[in-house]
């Protein structure tokens, strides 16, 4: 099976500036040796809890921020290979969705302008084309002429929202990183959202990179799980099999504390003690081993790798 | 307390626009500070209209005039040259607004690029930057002025550009400050995500969103440049009689001003006054424009 | 640090060296004959190329030797050591002035806004940093030297003082050498002496500090953890007096640093006006004589001075901000 | 329901909040019974009102802007409205604790968390300093928190969130309240760390017997942590009753729709429900039911009159027009 998105061995760190006086540096290891591909028309969903590393992976792809090492193709292209001009060719296919409309929306400009950013940037179509497309992306996501003329603060968060989308639409992508899209959003709107990004997805055939800590969303959306623990992926599989039967004892917890809005979803609740380890200062061995209920002494020594448990399930687990 | 402090309105293109001439209106201070500005303005315009006496103003003496009170031909007395004080503050404000502008000016010009790229593209130019900038504050501002006009000699043209070389870290230092939030947000992310070139994220994404601060101090330092300029003409730096300027009207009235009280209240008081309509005019901005104060 | 004075002298030095005027003509006076000139010029060293001048110039003041002055022709260095303590205490006293009598205003006008006292304090807070110091000194003169005569008109101390009741050098502070010894004759001399500059320099960083504890006091006070406080019921008082102080004061202790050089740049104004002996003037009386190596001495001790109390202000920031102590920047 | 047994009673309350130009009326007329020992769940999206509701209760709401119009809100049985400032200190923090939604900055940057915690405990107690400092060091211990003592001289940016909000927790339950208003508490925290708190908040409850108001906007903790549920849209409740009756048979639209727009864990992969329009812009005049405009189930007398809020069965409240059609 050939993926139409590939991220190989991806490692992304932070310096880490202390103070004036001292030379030393630390890191922060916010993405450490990920790899994972997508196929064409399949939605990934990444999840993790915040700090793990999720949104630097999205950035990363679209090369907001400069990786450490490793590789990401598209279309087998090498997008950290390119040069700029062969980049910005490419960047046209694929567009990225922000979590907070508030401010991934820019004040001082009016709707028309936002949407028409992308394709005055990369082609030439101007005048009464440039209207009618911008009317035509508007159209795609529920919106009309009206709202053409309006700054960014006349609208609500789904509104917003919807409009991010029509942007990111602009210039047909093929493939769309969807950083948190529904978080700051209420849940009616959410459920907006949600299926107009399906529908969307049924339309153009689009691939998705959908990024979120809400795994009740995830698992709504997404046709394959990958979850991150500390910068990097403890478990990923088909989204069935992930969510029926959890194997990364990490996996298990996270599930198990998702709260169901049913009141007699009876589940055996496994809590987690302490926190999330500091990026800076990431436990030798298994990352996990400082809050695992399944510690083995081989924990605190070697790094599990992901290792395929059930056809096209993997985990990084030292039970396995 | 969810969106109950956010005033979204859902109707009119110009609801903004509205919103903010409201809030002048009903700001005191600015329209206060709008006033006095304009007048200085428009004396500075049309000084040599308004003096009673012009020639006084370019050094003509008159010894029989000499120190004369207050009176009906002379608004504001005489000076020891006989010289009629009301023109001369009348003429004296174009030399002041007009170097106040020059400061601010260049200080401007030279400051909101670097600010700008330093913000924007971080690393070692803005390290350097910064470091050049610390330096330069850690001193009274005064100091290298007074070095380079006691060195050079003195001029206006010096007194203004060594100020402007004092005073453009300031600018340099709020416009990157400003950059460095309008920079997080994601709507610049976003558009580097679309591919838009630098330059143009910078112009319209950036500048456009830290703007605001700038035109704060920009009208706030009218003042203070003006006030700078008068003291080092004060200390003997800049002007050279028989300007009239402001500073230097003060200190050529100093060994007699305690009998021609005069002689130095009336200068000191056209110095006052502008400086303060562009403070009251720049806090009233700040107050407009930053809803945190508000 | 160490770099910036390093530019410093080299920026000061540089000036002095492509000066229009000659140094040599001023040192000899009116009319110079060239063997005079030349003679001078040896004796100056002005003769040697630039590079070998400056060097010997940052020598001879890295051991503390400034060279002469060309208006006094006194070595540089003994004047400033006697002019410096006048000078710090001057602005030492202003500074205090203004902390004294800023932070409770600005307190106060932050919790009673829109109130009489607010709008006042606020209108007190634009005049202060618009008025011109040297006018506002000279005005200060007006009233309470020449109109109602209360106070000394300028110096810094009244010269039969010194045959009364001198003074016994031990800090070249007047205030607290006077204190020290039990001379308070002199002590009352050197303190109505001390108030009219003082109080002007003080002027505009009184001003600012008001304004700025104000402003910081209003964005405290909208603070989550002052709605905490309040919701577990302590009382306001408790609230405004000690939670909310000590956020409130932090960016006041961070500008102190640069509210103590802008006043010593102030002192070159106010010395001049109410002829203190200090380095202010020794400045201003350098500028108007073209004596290049007495600026250049000031210069340099006012450099050190702000570099100093810019590391205290660091200092004293990291020691009231939890915050700042454990990041170790700023 | 026995009379002596209700703890707070809220009748008919109105807010309003002015703005430039306008006025907000943020809550339009709430009536809500709590009774002692309950765990009552305040749910609505954003701008619905609840956090104001909470404020109201501790009379927090910042005033100007915001005004208390009318009503009445009885806390056993004594009316909070017409306590002057220093009975209300008395009451807050002692009978009636509240803790928010971002611990972080909840907490005081430039004071340690034992200094904080002790100053609540001496304020309310009345005790010598090293009295409140074991106090504030045995309820650390309390929420969980290993080594009180090292974590007591911390500053609260030392802290992570979950260790603030247990902090904060700690503070409100010092006094032992018989009301603890907790406003989104778990809303900036992590899913697993969520987890945590809440079960800290289960255990602490039953040990201590406080009642809880718990204001959120995610039905999943609601129904993991409540015992009654009351839905508020646009300044109303629409909503009130047990989590069974709120969960497995809601009968206002609005209620029904919210439910069927939450994505559950290991629910049908269907598309879901969505209620469509947007909420009524609170500021503006506005008659009949408040939902109408989003409802798919209209009649005539929806735009008339404001549905009352009447029981339908017991202890299950609705403001609905609809109710008897529907059934």
């Amino acid at each position: 099976m050939s993926y139409l998105v590939e991220v190989n061995h991806l490692k992304k760190y932070f310096p880490l500036k202390k103070g004036v006086f001292s030379r030393h540096k630390d890191f922060v290891c916010a993405v450490d040796n990920v790899s994972f591909g997508i196929s064409k028309g399949e939605t990934l969903g990444l999840v993790g809890e915040s700090g793990c590393g999720k949104t630097t992976i999205g950035r990363t792809i679209m090369k907001l921020i400069e990786p450490t090492s490793g590789n990401a193709f598209f279309d087998s292209n090498n997008l950290f290979l390119l040069n700029p001009k062969k980049l910005r060719e490419i960047r046209k296919k694929i567009a990225l969705v922000f979590q907070d409309p508030y401010s991934s929306l820019n004040p001082r400009m009016q709707v028309r302008d936002i949407i028409a950013e992308p394709l005055t940037t990369h082609t030439d179509i101007k005048n009464s084309q440039l209207r009618d497309k911008v009317l035509e992306l508007l159209s795609y996501v529920g919106m009309g002429k009206e709202h053409m003329m309006r700054y960014p603060h006349q609208f609500s968060g789904g509104q917003l929202q919807r409009i991010s989308v029509a942007r990111a639409l602009a210039l047909n992508p093929s493939f769309m990183v969807l950083d948190e899209p529904t978080s700051a959003l209420d849940v009616s709107v959410q459920a907006q959202v949600l299926n107009l990004l399906a529908d969307l997805q049924e339309t153009f055939n689009l691939t998705y990179l959908f990024i979120s800590h809400n795994l009740s969303v995830v698992e709504h959306i997404s046709h394959r799980v990958a979850i991150m623990y500390l910068g990097r992926i403890v478990e990923m599989g088909p989204t069935k099999n992930i969510f029926a039967n959890p194997l990364h004892p990490y996996a298990k917890a996270l599930l198990s504390a998702v709260p169901n809005p049913d009141p007699d979803h009876q589940q055996e609740e496994v809590i987690l003690t302490g926190d999330v380890p500091s990026p800076v200062n990431i436990p030798e061995g298994c990352r996990f081993h400082t809050r695992c209920n399944y510690k083995m002494p081989i924990c605190q020594r070697i790094e599990p790798d992901l290792k395929e448990k059930e056809p096209g399930h993997e985990v990084a687990c030292h039970l396995y | 307390m969810d969106n109950v402090t956010s005033e979204v309105s859902q109707t009119g293109r110009f609801e903004r626009v509205y919103y903010y001439l409201y809030l002048m209106r009903k700001n005191r201070l600015l329209m206060l500070g709008l006033c006095i500005g304009m007048i200085l303005f428009l004396t500075a315009l049309f000084a040599p209209w308004i003096a009673t006496h012009p020639e006084d103003a370019y050094g003509s003496l008159n010894m029989k005039e000499k120190l004369r009170p207050p009176g009906a031909d002379h608004f504001m007395g005489t000076d020891n040259y006989g010289r009629d004080i009301f023109s001369r503050v009348v003429i004296g404000t174009r030399k002041s607004l007009s170097i106040g502008i020059g400061i601010v000016l260049i200080a401007l010009i030279i400051g909101l690029p670097l600010g700008l790229i330093a913000g924007y593209y971080g690393g070692k130019i803005d390290e350097l930057l910064m470091r050049t900038c610390d330096g330069f504050l850690s001193f009274p501002q005064l100091l290298l002025p007074i070095v380079i006009g006691g060195v050079f000699g003195s001029s206006m043209k010096i007194n203004m550009i060594s100020l402007a070389i004092v005073w453009w870290p300031w600018y340099a230092r709020l416009v990157r400050s400003q950059v460095l939030l309008v920079r997080e947000q994601l709507y610049v992310m976003a558009a580097k995500s679309i591919g838009v070139k630098d330059r143009i994220i910078i112009v319209r994404h950036i500048l456009a969103n830290s703007i605001s601060p700038v035109l704060v101090q920009v009208s706030l330092d009218l003042g203070y440049a003006i006030l700078a300029s008068a003291s080092l003409s004060f200390i003997g730096i800049g002007a050279k009689p028989p300007a009239a300027e402001w500073g230097l009207m003060i200190s050529e009235a100093r060994p007699f001003f305690l009998n021609f009280w005069w002689t130095t209240t009336f200068p000191g008081l056209a110095i006052f006054v502008s400086v303060f309509a562009f403070n009251m005019l720049g806090d009233g901005l700040k107050e407009v424009l930053d809803p945190k104060v508000r | 640090m160490v770099i910036v004075l390093t530019v410093l002298t080299m920026v000061t030095f540089f000036f002095s060296t492509i000066a229009p005027s000659d140094p040599a003509a001023l040192w000899v006076g009116p009319r110079p004959k060239p063997q005079q000139l030349e003679r001078v010029r040896e004796m100056l060293g002005l003769d040697k190329p630039i590079h070998v001048r400056y060097l010997h110039y940052v020598k001879n003041m890295v051991h503390g030797d400034f060279g002469k002055s060309i208006r006094t022709k006194q070595p540089i260095t003994e004047e400033l050591r006697r002019y410096f303590p006048a000078t710090i205490e001057l602005v030492t006293f202003a500074m205090i002035f203004s902390l004294i009598i800023g932070i409770p205003i600005g307190v106060y006008t932050a919790f009673n806004r829109e109130s009489f006292w607010d709008h006042t304090g606020r209108i007190f807070s634009l005049s202060g940093v618009a008025v011109p110091i040297f006018w506002l000194g000279m005005m200060f003169q007006l009233l309470f030297c020449s109109f109602w005569d209360v106070l000394p008109l300028q110096g810094r101390i009244s010269s039969y003082m010194l045959y009364t009741n001198p003074i016994d050098s031990i800090t070249g502070f007047h205030l607290v050498d006077t204190a020290i010894t039990g001379n308070w004759i002199a002590f009352k001399s050197a303190f109505i002496h001390m108030l009219l500059p003082a109080v002007t320099l003080s002027f505009a960083s009184l001003a600012f500090i008001v304004r700025l504890t104000r402003s910081s006091m209003i964005e405290v006070i909208n603070e989550n953890y002052i709605r905490t406080a309040r919701a577990f019921g302590i009382g306001e008082n408790l609230i405004k007096y000690k939670y909310a102080i000590k956020n409130g004061l932090i960016p006041t202790i961070t500008i102190l640093g640069l509210s103590y050089t802008y006043e010593i740049g102030g002192s070159i104004l106010v010395e001049s006006i109410f002829d203190w002996p200090g380095l202010g003037r020794y400045m201003w009386l350098s500028v108007i004589n073209n004596d290049y190596p007495g600026i250049m001495g000031v210069t340099i001790v006012f450099a050190v001075i702000c570099c100093l109390v810019n590391l205290i202000a660091d200092l004293l920031c990291a020691l009231v901000d939890p915050r700042v102590r454990l990041t170790g920047s700023r | 329901m026995n009379r002596d047994n209700i703890l707070l009673d809220i009748k008919d309350l109105h807010i309003e909040f002015s703005l430039y130009k306008s006025t907000l009326k943020a809550i339009r007329g709430i009536s809500l019974t709590m009774h002692k020992g309950e765990t009552l769940g305040l749910v609505g999206e954003s701008g619905c009102g609840k956090s104001i509701t909470a404020s109201s209760i501790m009379q927090l709401i910042p005033c100007p802007p915001g005004k208390i119009v009318s009503g009445e809100i009885r806390f056993q049985g004594e009316n909070l409205l017409i306590k002057n400032d220093n009975q209300m200190r008395e009451i807050r923090g002692k009978t009636i604790s509240m803790i928010f939604q971002d611990p972080m900055t909840s907490l005081n940057p430039v004071f340690s968390v034992g200094d904080q915690i002790k100053s609540v405990i001496k304020h309310h107690e009345k005790c010598s300093t090293t009295a409140a400092l074991n106090k504030a060091a045995e309820m650390c211990s309390m929420v969980g928190l290993a080594d009180p003592k090292s974590i007591l001289k911390k500053y609260p940016h030392e802290l992570s969130g979950g260790m603030c909000q247990r902090i904060m927790i700690a503070m409100a339950l010092s006094c032992r309240p018989s009301l603890l208003i907790a406003d989104e508490p778990t809303t900036a925290l992590d899913v697993t760390v969520q987890a945590q708190i809440l079960k800290l908040m289960r255990d602490l409850k039953k040990e201590i017997n406080t009642s809880i108001l718990l204001i959120t906007h995610d039905l999943g903790v609601v129904a993991k942590t409540c015992e009654k549920v009351a839905v508020m849209y646009a300044g109303r409740i629409v909503e009130y009753g047990t989590l069974q009756h709120i969960f497995k048979n809601p009968q206002h639209p609005y209620t029904q729709g919210l439910l069927a727009s939450t994505p559950k864990l290991g629910g049908d992969k269907n598309r879901l429900e969505t209620i469509e329009g947007n909420v009524p812009d609170l500021t503006t005049q506005l008659n009949g039911c408040l939902f109408k405009p989003r409802c798919n189930a209209v009649n005539e007398k929806c735009a008339m009159e404001s549905p009352g809020i009447k029981e339908v069965e017991q202890d299950h409240f609705l403001s609905c027009h609809l109710f008897n059609t529907v059934k």
